[in-house]
């Protein structure tokens, strides 16, 4: 074992208190320490998730206080898929905003990064944490860090996003303090596994109650439908590169939180109806309001919230397949969705509204960014040979083996929707002509590299899905194993 | 022995023989006379009995019939359609009006006399010449076929100079392509 | 390394490497297109034989790739028309913009067809698909023109056949547990009977798009029109058989096995009867040629599904046969379009007029796919339609013969008006200027028109490969039985004797021909088409007597009722009705914090009233 | 050899035979037409001296290669569709290639020649030409219809697409096929009269509207060949309709007098109608034929 999963929670925690200091000697470490915390953690993921694959999941436990009563991290080959996923994005992102508006050097660019950095941080610690509790601690961070990069361009319609989002979150902070007190007045402990492990011996109603609650809470960062009229705002409003943050690793968090709930420590058959009926009616209103959209940014975030439907739907139909395509799901959307954000922001860079109009014309001005943004496009319009097809594959095989064929058609109906208005966007950016004004900006050359190394992604998983189906397999295996995460947790011996 | 003048001869017989009995005529309809002509193909006198038939166009036709006076405007067309026409072509000239320009003799703008513009086989006098005179002009026109008389138009090719001078003489705006044959 | 793979890399890696090398000069670029379109042919009918098979492994499914004796023939016509379409487009694009663009879709979706005939399971065959969708939806937008509707249609219905498909794909998986088309074919009789209907269905749906099918045809007029026409050759030529392809295998290994079959394929046979009856008419009243063939297009397309559809021997030959005839023909008819807009400018078939001795070859070309467009004997497009007449009288199909006939003799009508409306009429001082297209563009043409002479006559050329393929599907031997070297026969002892006839019309042509055409060629003199009769008026050089506006303006009275109603504004209509659906689910999104912490209590109090369910 | 010189020589016949009857019975139709209007008419063989009065005539233009091959097409298409049909019933003479094509194949290259016409018409430049391409286009959709549901109806009927065989089982007046399928007759005659081009389906080459249409830049040797083309081409339609019928004809005279009476449908019914226009024309057709048409299909189907 190279490091410790710790690490990941106490790394960045440190280093956010040491930045402001060094930022007063060297002012450029404020935009370096971040990216190299975030290269770290990644690095880390990888060596970890290698010692995970030979020798099976790891169980911390910090301070030696064993579980059920301390707190513990555990990184299994599922939560080490998410992690390597959100630090790589989370790496992505720094990359890409790098330099990103480098005329925008007011005192809160400074936080921008810190602020980056414990976004990255909360999400992974929500999906490595082992106790409901720390989960709502790190949901907390994640959304103190949020609210502060939605509003990071001081501007009104930013203010007000973000405290949409504040309030909604505090919404959901409230029901998901509830839930934790139920649960721990009923089972005396804050323990995943422990939880799970003694789940019969709670009261059907409180179970339920409880269970509504959670659903709540973390529904609101998870996005499910009728909780999610903050996104569009936030995404819209924050920094581009910010929504690919949330699309690609603030979201996975909660949906994990949400897939850990109902998988592992609730034993309800009905919760996996109510996931494909919520991840339904999220994808379908989604997508038909991303139809309508003029604003590019928005009909991204739509169509981000409209995956994340997708991915509850496959986690839904709740056999190892349907795990399989959700996770497979979650990569691609991460990896695309990134990269269109990334994309998306170039194209639109000097624009207040960011109407989708002004992409017009620009494949002639920025030839690299606009074929990157097509192929994100075509990506997750689900086509061939790009990578969002294993995917869409992949779920609609676990339906179909589920015998859910009208499922099937919705979504296929609903993917139709989703082509048209992607492609809407292709045609504007090559065969419209551009407004005399509107000004180009050219990629830098970390962004660019960030976007070229999203797409090589893209088009290398569309080629070849092999790549990561066998970490996808062990991560599918682990979840639906709940016996063994329960047994895991609580031998731990060390 | 040769022949060959008398297979000329005796193609010469049947093909004139033949051209006499199928006379598709072009009727020009240029003047009042044009009223004769139907009454000349129908029940009462039927014309057709004789292989005369009206053409829809030169292409077709054998026959012009300039029906009563021409106006300079009009013998433009009138010897467009002519020179469309292919041989043999005979002309018959129809009314006094076409014989020496008639009631219209004194007219600024009408042609007194056809055949200095057009080689006219045949003139049916008459104002209007009846069916009757009509029928007896297409006999004449038969019989001169036959007799191989009816050569108006390698008199209209051997002579195409002085027609040709006669026509610009009186046509202002001339602007004819060249004569085809 | 497998040959198939070989080449399918050969397709992909030389698009990408075209589409760069433009940078270098034009003149390399158009030399790799073609090597990239030559070598992949030459090695395919050199390399490949039924043998050839090769498996790619992925954890989710496993690509097989080979050929069976029906890929092989459609393979013909692919590779074929690639390659002439591909010496046509060198010509055509020279000095074009966005050629390494126009260039890598081109190849891409010459690649996927192949790709598709090469599947021999359902993931491949759809990637394929894919590839082949969108590579020829760049192509269609590739003018710029109309991008957002024309694009936009095409790719919304190819959506739509392409997800039906999908659909059908997976429900096979989760019966059969496996991706190849061999394992459904087997497995297909012992399926529950709603599956027997759905899955072929499904399938129809999605082959129905390409193949143009009434009413998923909508998008085929405009993006045929849209496309260039070196494009819309392979287009309306080849890409459009991928649908019959499928239906191939749909209807012959699926629905034939199955009496309910029989319900689906009739009304297949009816729609494209309809599509075809219909299509006819509209392309009567096309005024521009692209959309006056593009319409013929599905048309043609109508006849061959009907073939495929009724599904006896006969017409499933007559099918295979009119596809490979449609391709040649209607080929060449969009190159000749093309040829002339390249000239000219135009394609506007009341602009143009009087081509005929400016651009003779390109006229002899559209002449002679003319006359086996419309099926006029000895051109092998009589071939086809005879046996499809014969099979449909002989299947009992009598009022579809006579929606058949009734299309194709109004197709007299677009034949006539595309002729007349480009090369003959009154030669107008304004296309004075117009020479032949470059050699390079009038190769390929008169190629096929060739073709289209040599299978009328030798039509056993292609019926060898097609009897090979309906054998491979266990239909019974159709040598002797249905044709014997250049005579056709029907079951009831009927026969036709190609090469006779073709004899005796070339005997007798050649006799009139020196009786008339030589005879009076050497004595007449030409006069230009000013020198007609017009009553004694002279036209003069700028005047056009042209009759070209509203050509078939009487006819089209007299089918007005069948005109009113299309299908295009009903869907349009319908699109535009769900958009402003849409419209309502957006205000959904008001923007108003509070608006959404309603609707979070609200999310509430519905999951606790319906907390029970939860527990399953 | 023989064989061939017999062949040759039997085509030959044919073609004589068929431009014979063919322009007499123009001449006849002209006599007809005339009498019916209270006139004396021409000589039954006046179209014999048009025809060679036309072959005399110089034609000393022409407007392009599609021009002078025009009426080659015309030509081609009358004379294969002769050689394809049965002229008399087991006649070695009048065989030609009858047993090589079948009734759609006639269809077709029935169709071929006026197609041809019209490619010839259309070089001419001559805006009449081409309009009237188009309205004979546009009929022909219109009685192609029914006459081809006629003939699906007798195919069907009696198993079988060749005209030979269709002669084969109508030996005795009873059997003849306007007994055995009365609707299907009535609708080839109605479609038939399309067919022939006489009013009041004239409105191709309507000579005081169209200037003759098609025809309008043809004289000489052009309208000869088109004029005899359509005498052949008359001849063949009738002798099809005869065999289809009427049992064919044993002999010649056999097949003039019945030829001649069905000749006289086409002509009677145009004597006493006015012309149609196109529109008319085409719905003309699709209205009561059509209808037999299908009355035809039925009762070869169901009786």
């Amino acid at each position: 074992m190279v490091g410790s999963p710790v690490l990941f929670v106490a790394i960045p925690l440190l280093a956010a208190f040491i930045i402001p200091l060094t930022g007063m000697i060297w002012k450029n470490s404020v935009r370096i320490i971040p990216g190299l915390v975030l290269a770290f953690m990644f690095a880390l993921s990888i060596s970890l998730m290698g010692y995970v694959s030979e020798h099976g999941t790891i169980v911390e436990v910090i301070a030696g206080w064993k579980p059920p009563i301390g707190i513990n991290l555990v990184f299994s080959p599922f939560t080490g898929f998410l992690t390597m996923l959100m630090t790589f994005l989370g790496f992505m992102v720094w990359l890409y905003s790098y330099k990103f508006k480098r005329n925008v050097d007011f005192e809160p660019s400074m936080k921008y990064f810190i602020l980056l950095m414990l976004l990255v941080t909360g999400s992974v610690g929500i999906v490595l944490t082992g106790d409901i509790f720390n989960m709502f601690v790190f949901i907390e961070i994640v959304s103190i860090s949020g609210y502060g990069l939605t509003s990071f361009y001081t501007r009104r319609d930013s203010a007000e996003a973000a405290f949409k989002f504040l309030f909604m979150g505090a919404i959901a902070s409230t029901f998901l303090l509830i839930a934790i007190m139920i649960i721990y007045s009923q089972l005396g402990t804050l323990n995943i596994a422990d939880i799970a492990e003694k789940m019969p011996l709670m009261d059907n109603k409180l179970k339920v109650l409880s269970l509504v609650f959670f659903i709540l809470a973390i529904g609101v960062e998870a996005e499910i439908f009728p909780l999610n009229g903050w996104a569009p705002d936030v995404y819209t409003q924050a920094p581009g590169p910010i929504g690919a943050a949330f699309a690609g690793i603030v979201v996975k968090a909660a949906i994990y939180a949400s897939v850990r709930l109902v998988y592992t420590m609730y034993d309800f058959g009905g919760a996996f109806d109510l996931f494909i009926i919520i991840g339904l009616i999220t994808f379908i209103v989604a997508e038909t309001t991303a139809l309508r959209q003029d604003r590019l940014k928005r009909m991204l975030a739509y169509s981000s919230i409209g995956q994340m439907g997708l991915v509850m739907i496959a986690f839904g139909i709740g056999t190892k397949e349907g795990v399989y395509a959700a996770l497979f799901l979650m990569f691609n959307h991460a990896i695309i969705k990134s990269l269109l954000f990334f994309s998306g922001s170039y194209l639109v860079f000097n624009k207040k509204n960011k109407y989708i109009k002004h992409v017009n014309g620009m494949g002639k001005y920025l030839p690299i960014t606009s074929v990157l943004f097509t192929i994100g496009s075509f990506a997750i319009i689900g086509l061939p040979p790009f990578s969002g097809f294993w995917s869409k594959l992949a779920v609609l095989t676990a339906a179909a083996d589920s015998k859910m064929v009208i499922l099937i058609a919705v979504i296929l109906i609903i993917s139709i929707l989703e082509a048209v208005y992607y492609l809407r966007v292709v045609n504007r950016i090559y065969f419209f002509d551009k407004k005399e004004k509107t000004e180009t900006q050219k990629p830098s050359i970390n962004a660019l590299i960030a976007m070229i190394c999203l797409g090589i992604i893209v088009l290398v998983i569309g080629f070849y899905p092999d790549l990561i189906s066998g970490y996808l397999d062990r991560a599918a295996t682990d979840l639906m194993d709940k016996g063994n995460y329960i047994k895991e947790v609580l031998t731990i011996n060390k | 022995m040769d022949y060959g003048i008398y297979q000329d001869k005796l193609t010469r017989i049947v093909t004139d023989i033949a051209r006499s009995h199928s006379l598709w005529i072009l009727a020009y309809g240029t003047g009042c006379g044009a009223i004769e002509v139907p009454a000349t193909m129908t029940s009462r006198y039927d014309a057709e009995r004789l292989g005369v038939r009206g053409a829809a166009t030169p292409r077709q036709a054998d026959v012009l019939m300039i029906t009563g006076y021409l106006t300079v405007k009009t013998l433009k067309r009138v010897i467009r359609v002519y020179e469309q026409m292919q041989d043999p072509k005979y002309v018959i000239g129809f009314g006094s009006c076409a014989v020496n320009g008639g009631m219209y003799w004194d007219s600024y703008n009408t042609i007194k006399q056809l055949d200095l513009y057009l080689p006219v086989d045949v003139y049916i006098s008459g104002c209007m010449p009846r069916p009757e005179a009509v029928l007896e002009g297409f006999a004449k026109l038969q019989e001169q076929i036959r007799a191989g008389e009816a050569r108006g138009a390698t008199k209209y090719k051997d002579n195409l100079d002085y027609y040709r001078g006669n026509q610009k003489k009186i046509i202002k705006n001339w602007d004819f392509p060249d004569y085809n044959w | 390394m497998n040959i198939i793979i070989l080449i399918l890399i050969l397709f992909f890696l030389g698009a990408i490497i075209t589409a760069f090398s433009g940078k270098i000069s034009a003149l390399v670029q158009d030399i790799l297109f073609l090597i990239v379109l030559v070598v992949p042919a030459v090695l395919f009918f050199t390399g490949v034989d039924m043998n050839t098979e090769s498996i790619i492994t992925f954890s989710q499914a496993q690509l097989t790739f080979g050929m069976t004796p029906l890929s092989y023939y459609f393979s013909l016509i692919v590779m074929g028309l690639a390659v002439l379409a591909g010496f046509y487009t060198v010509g055509q694009m020279n000095g074009k913009k966005r050629k390494g663009y126009y260039y890598l879709n081109y190849i891409l979706s010459i690649g996927a067809m192949f790709g598709i005939l090469m599947s021999k399971d359902f993931i491949s065959f759809f990637i394929f698909w894919e590839i082949m969708t969108w590579a020829s939806y760049l192509i269609v937008i590739y003018n710029g023109k109309n991008v957002q509707k024309i694009g936009i249609k095409y790719f919304v219905m190819s959506a739509i056949g392409a997800y039906a498909m999908l659909m059908a794909i997976v429900l096979i998986h989760s019966i059969t547990g496996s991706f190849l088309i061999t394992d459904l074919i087997s497995e297909y009789t012992g399926m529950t009977q709603g599956m027997q209907l759905l899955i072929p269905a499904l399938l129809l749906i999605g082959f129905g798009v390409k193949a143009a099918l009434m009413p998923l045809h909508i998008w085929a007029p405009d993006a045929y029109s849209n496309a260039p026409m070196s494009y819309t050759a392979i287009f309306s030529g080849a890409l459009s058989k991928m649908g019959i392809y499928g239906m191939v295998i749909v209807f012959l290994s699926l629905l034939s096995k199955v009496p309910e079959g029989a319900l689906i394929r009739d009304i297949v046979a009816w729609l494209a009867a309809i599509t075809a009856a219909i299509s006819t008419l509209w392309a009567i009243k096309q005024d521009d040629a692209k959309r006056l063939l593009a319409y013929s297009s599905i048309g043609q397309l109508g006849y061959i599904i009907i073939g495929v559809a009724i599904g006896t021997p006969m017409s499933i030959i007559a099918g295979l046969f009119l596809a490979f005839m449609h391709g040649v023909f209607k080929s060449a008819l969009f190159m000749v379009v093309g040829a002339v807009e390249k000239q000219t400018g135009t394609t506007d078939l009341t602009e143009v007029t009087g081509l005929i001795r400016k651009m003779p070859w390109t006229f002899l070309a559209a002449l002679i796919s003319i006359i086996a467009l419309a099926g006029i004997p000895p051109l092998g497009g009589f071939v086809g339609k005879w046996m499809l007449y014969e099979s449909l009288i002989l299947s009992d199909h009598f009022m579809l013969v006579i929606l058949v006939f009734f299309s194709s003799t109004a197709a007299f009508l677009y034949c006539y008006k595309i002729l007349f409306g480009f090369f003959l009429g009154q030669e107008e001082k304004e296309w004075a200027h117009v020479k032949e297209a470059p050699a390079i563009m009038i190769v390929p043409m008169v190629i096929l028109s060739i073709s289209s002479i040599v299978l009328g006559t030798y039509p056993q050329l292609i019926l060898k490969p097609i009897n090979a393929a309906m054998m491979s599907f266990g239909l019974p031997d159709t040598y002797g039985n249905l044709w014997k070297e250049s005579i056709l026969f029907n079951k009831w002892g009927n026969q036709i004797a190609l090469a006779p006839i073709m004899y005796g019309i070339m005997l007798v042509f050649v006799i009139v021909t020196i009786f008339l055409f030589f005879r009076n060629r050497s004595r007449t003199r030409y006069v230009t088409t000013k020198d007609i009769s017009t009553s004694g008026e002279i036209i003069k050089e700028h005047e056009n007597l042209t009759f070209s506006r509203g050509f078939f303006q009487p006819f089209l009275r007299a089918v007005e009722p069948v005109m009113k109603r299309q299908i295009d504004k009903y869907m349009l209509s319908f699109a535009k009705g769900v958009e402003d659906l849409f419209e309502f689910t957006r205000r959904i999104y008001n923007g108003n914090g509070q608006t959404y912490a309603i609707y979070a209590m609200i999310f509430l109090i519905i999951l606790l009233m319906f907390g029970k369910n939860l527990l399953g | 050899m023989e064989g061939i010189l017999m062949s040759i020589l039997g085509a030959i016949a044919t073609f004589l035979l068929a431009f014979v009857v063919g322009m007499t019975y123009g001449g006849i139709r002209r006599k007809v037409i005339a009498r019916v209007q209270n006139r004396y008419g021409p000589p039954i063989y006046q179209n014999f001296i048009d025809a060679f009065k036309l072959f005399s005539k110089t034609t000393a233009v022409h407007h392009g290669a599609m021009h002078l091959l025009g009426p080659a097409f015309l030509m081609v298409s009358a004379v294969v569709a002769l050689m394809i049909i049965p002229v008399l019933r087991d006649n070695i003479w009048f065989t030609n290639l009858n047993f090589k094509g079948d009734l759609i194949f006639l269809i077709y290259i029935m169709t071929f020649g006026p197609l041809g016409m019209a490619l010839g018409a259309g070089q001419t430049g001559n805006p009449n030409s081409a309009i009237g391409v188009t309205r004979g286009l546009s009929q022909m959709v219109g009685f192609e219809i029914p006459w081809v549901m006629a003939l699906v109806a007798l195919m069907i009927k009696y198993n079988t697409t060749s005209v030979v065989d269709l002669m084969n089982v109508q030996n005795e007046v009873g059997q003849w096929l306007i007994f055995q399928n009365p609707f299907a007759f009535v609708a080839a005659i109605l479609a038939s009269l399309g067919m022939f081009r006489y009013a009041p389906f004239n409105i191709v080459g309507a000579p005081t509207e169209l200037a003759s249409g098609p025809a309008s830049e043809n004289g000489g040797k052009f309208l000869f060949t088109m004029m005899s083309a359509g005498s052949v081409f008359a001849f063949v339609k009738l002798t099809l309709l005869v065999d289809v019928f009427f049992g064919g004809a044993s002999n010649l005279i056999e097949l003039v007098i019945k030829t001649f009476l069905l000749y006289m449908i086409p002509v009677m019914y145009g004597v006493v109608n006015p012309r149609y226009r196109t529109e008319q024309a085409v719905t003309y057709f699709w209205g009561w034929p059509l209808l037999f048409g299908f009355l035809a299909i039925i009762y070869s189907v169901y009786f």
